[in-house]
């Protein structure tokens, strides 16, 4: 599913914020990613979710050598990804509602079968009542969840996410790890960064750390869940 | 992506409402110098016509004109084509035309003046005035006929200057209106950098991106651009109620232009919203393609 | 709150590089209309001044008009004070004027023509007509005076309307200068509501937010007006060769403007980029207050 | 120091989200604010903070009745607190030095004498090599690092802090309350909003707990520090 080899990154002409990454993640695993702040946890998933370039090494997604993939070709590999931004990048004038069906409108799914499907995912991280509410009157906490429904509501191949129970109480992240785990039944490869280590430590999952732009004890990331 | 769903809006952040703030007032600008110029080229146009529409015949009164050569020439002209009416100028009114120069004490037949007559031409069907001349100097010898063409000379020149003069004031007007509704739009777009990038990463095609921002520009720009335009056709109107009462008071030697705009001005008029519309959306396709194609 | 430190710098949201892009081509804008309207009413006085400086003198041919009452005349308006230069018209002269009514055949000597004196006036000092006209009575009787009043009259009309219309174009342009400037900064701010929130949540008194946003906007309209007059200069030169190069090819009917502005023409169009700086800063005061006035 | 009696507050004409509020923080306590997202956590921190207007019941700051403070006498009661907001509230294009020296700008301080306080603290949350970075350009860690030396800076008699460890591992986390407590020796009284419930445990303070607008427990929030 994903593929990187001596992989590299650096934003514009600054040092290099990853080196050397070599890591493998197989169709339907499941990886917590951690690291302290600042070791580069963000911009490795950015990489996995074609928000960044590779500065160097090899990258292959859903068999994909992504240096041979022409930028229009991007478009539908994307369409099967789907990103939990640790900011949550949630668009201040729509809805929730409208902020999570846009995945779907973008795919060019019809009105009438989006409605059904934004319903339940909103339903199911606790915000059946906040439907028709703009972001910047949403606290903290609703915001993240209305980023993670709208990540999830197209049943990606690949689940990228950032933080996603940061601004959660201890239940609420249980329940949306939960949600994890349903997708990854369904086939959804999964990774996500977290500082809450207890929470990894609970799933008992693969887990990525990552110091100072290094993935360190290689030999975890090679073991499939 | 067939189905393109509901637009993303721009958002209450300020661009919404001053993309088409700037373009009302931008298409009221260029639509009352647009008036204001179609206005004067129709002015110039009439005043033109009214130049060339006339002619002046002179009989010297050296060669002895008679009223028997005034009205062979009368009816040289009668006969001529695209001659719409000739009427012989009586002797008191030729001598009123001297008057200055000779004083009132002087009466008309104590001199022989010459006759002259004053020829109307039907500007739509082209007279050959030089057939007619060699008709009239055989008809009345020594007759001349006076078609102003140095007075035309100088009008033409004055023509051509006021034209010029007038359209690149409503070139500099339009340009930087195009400009202005260009900037407001690429200024509304920056906060939305980050809803471009969104969509990307969600796998929008460029297309479906830059569509999505097309249609608000194009939408807020006309509507500011309707606004304008009535705003200015209601300002039109009101300076030629003005102009009218004015003139309706004798001052007839105005610079206010008499403001009669036909129908086809109006149409003019009215595709400046249509313009200010496609700059805003053409600027906010390139706009968003650029933010785009910074993006891996 | 005594030292108000750096200024919290508008972002590079697209407002720091808009508010001077649209300044720049307002003051542009506004700028050559400016320097049209001021070259304008200078053509219009020098035109008063030389029709205002001339008036004719005619001594009737029926009055017995010799060379004895042209001399007496020409002796009152010499003694007259105000009066630069009187030139009698000689006879062939005086034909010529006649010419076109007469015919050529008819030599000057057979009729007997009105005298005329062309009379130049010191516009500086102002000349007593009405007595000057009860001299000329005295020494020439049967002379009149022909001072173009009604000339004059039509004149005057015309130029009002002309600067009328002049200055109602400027005030539209300077109008909609103004707004566009205003709305520009408008614009600008609403990306900063969150920062201006934040200073008020941080203590800041209103007075000192405002006072950082001011000052931003301040310098970026003046940055863009100082390079929108550096533009409109630039044109205006432009225009002047442009407009000397033509008179050159002997063409003087035009009515692209000579565009000779004098030192004071340059200090008023300096004045515009520093009003554009004012109003870009007084909505920037007016809109941060206001935000803030919302806030508990 | 602060002191609620039946406060109620609501958004515009919304439903009311925070319900007869009754609290004292006395000086010098140090509270942890917990509750599930939604409950009113960040609203409650708001109104400490004197950036919303209760819409009813009885609040005094500083000894101060707010009902009877006028809007001009609010400023120098607001530069005594410091503010960690959920969100950050970095100004994206200020280095995180400007950022952190803001406070003391507004409150006049001068450039000689802030430019090493500024610097001291960002050392203290780990960002001494960051001093001339954007936000934009930092992790949400460094980024949330900033917000919370910008809130201490000038050593406020109240400081409010809304989740300032949801994006920091558990080390930085500890880092970070050992410079509230440190700020709390020194006289600050604080109160903390955190989903963390074992790091509230692990430090032994009072606990007010915020459900659905109401506090619980409210015995607990009598008990002074
Ligand atoms: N856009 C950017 N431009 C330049 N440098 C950046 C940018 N984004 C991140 N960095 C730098 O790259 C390094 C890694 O950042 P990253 O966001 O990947 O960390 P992280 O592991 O996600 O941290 P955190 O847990 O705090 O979110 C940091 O030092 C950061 O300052
Ligand atoms: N600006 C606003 N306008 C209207 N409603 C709002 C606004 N801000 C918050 N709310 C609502 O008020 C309630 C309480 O929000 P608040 O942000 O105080 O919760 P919180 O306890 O901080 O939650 P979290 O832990 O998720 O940050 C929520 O239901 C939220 O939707
Ligand atoms: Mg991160
Ligand atoms: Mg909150």
């Amino acid at each position: 599913m994903v593929r990187f080899e001596n992989v590299g990154m650096r934003y514009g002409t600054g040092p290099e914020v990853l080196r050397d990454i070599t890591l493998r993640l197989d169709a339907g695993s499941f990886h917590f990613l951690t690291g302290p702040s600042g070791a580069g946890k963000t911009s490795l998933l950015r990489l996995i979710a074609l928000a960044e370039r590779p500065s160097r090494g090899l990258a292959s997604l859903f068999g994909e050598d992504l240096s041979r993939v022409t930028r229009a070709d991007l478009a539908p590999l994307r369409r099967k990804i789907g990103i939990v931004f640790q900011d949550f990048r949630l668009i201040p004038h729509l809805s929730a509602f409208d902020n999570v069906a846009l995945p779907l409108r973008v795919a060019g799914v019809a009105e009438a079968k989006l409605r059904d499907n934004v319903r339940e995912i909103l339903e199911w991280v606790g915000l059946a009542d906040k439907l028709d509410a703009k972001p910047p009157t949403l606290s903290g906490g609703q915001q993240q969840r209305v980023a993670i429904a709208r990540a999830v509501v197209a049943r990606p191949k690949l689940l990228v996410a950032d933080e996603p129970t940061g601004n959660v109480d201890d239940a609420m992240a249980l329940r949306l790890m939960r949600l994890f785990e349903e997708l990854n039944k369904l086939g959804t490869t999964l990774i996500v960064a977290t500082h809450n280590a207890a929470l990894a430590r609970q799933f008992n999952r693969s887990v990525l750390h990552l110091e100072d732009g290094e993935l360190q004890a290689a030999a975890a990331a090679w073991a499939a869940s | 992506m067939s189905a393109p769903g509901p637009a993303i809006p721009f958002g209450r952040d300020g661009s919404s409402r001053f993309l088409p703030a700037l373009t009302l007032l931008m298409v009221f600008l260029a639509g009352l110098a647009l008036a204001a110029v179609m206005d004067l080229e129709r002015a110039l146009a009439r005043w033109d016509q009214s130049l060339t529409g006339t002619l002046t015949v002179e009989l010297p009164a050296a060669t002895g004109a008679t009223d028997k050569s005034l009205d062979a020439a009368l009816a040289v002209l009668h006969d001529a084509p695209g001659i719409k009416s000739a009427t012989a100028i009586d002797r008191d009114a030729t001598a009123k035309l001297v008057e200055p120069w000779l004083g009132t004490a002087l009466s008309p037949a104590d001199l022989e003046l010459p006759r002259l007559i004053d020829v109307r031409l039907d500007v739509s069907a082209h007279a050959d005035l030089a057939a007619l001349r060699a008709k009239l100097a055989a008809a009345a010898p020594g007759a001349t006929l006076d078609d102003h063409q140095l007075w035309l000379d100088s009008f033409a020149r004055f023509a051509r200057s006021a034209e010029i003069t007038a359209i690149a004031i409503l070139v500099l007007i339009g340009g930087v209106a195009v400009m202005s509704v260009a900037f407001a739009t690429r200024t509304g777009l920056a906060v939305h950098r980050d809803t471009i990038e969104l969509l990307h990463l969600m796998g929008a095609r460029d297309a479906y991106v830059a569509r999505q921002f097309e249609r608000q520009a194009l939408r807020l720009a006309l509507i500011g651009g309707v606004a304008g335009l009535v705003l200015a056709a209601a300002a039109l109107l009101a300076l030629s109620q003005a102009a009218n009462a004015v003139s309706l008071l004798g001052d007839s030697v105005t610079l206010l232009p008499p403001l009669h705009l036909r129908g086809w001005n109006w149409a003019v008029l009215a595709v400046l919203p249509i313009v200010a519309g496609l700059v805003a959306m053409a600027t906010a396709r390139i706009t968003v393609l650029a933010t785009l194609r910074r993006l891996p």
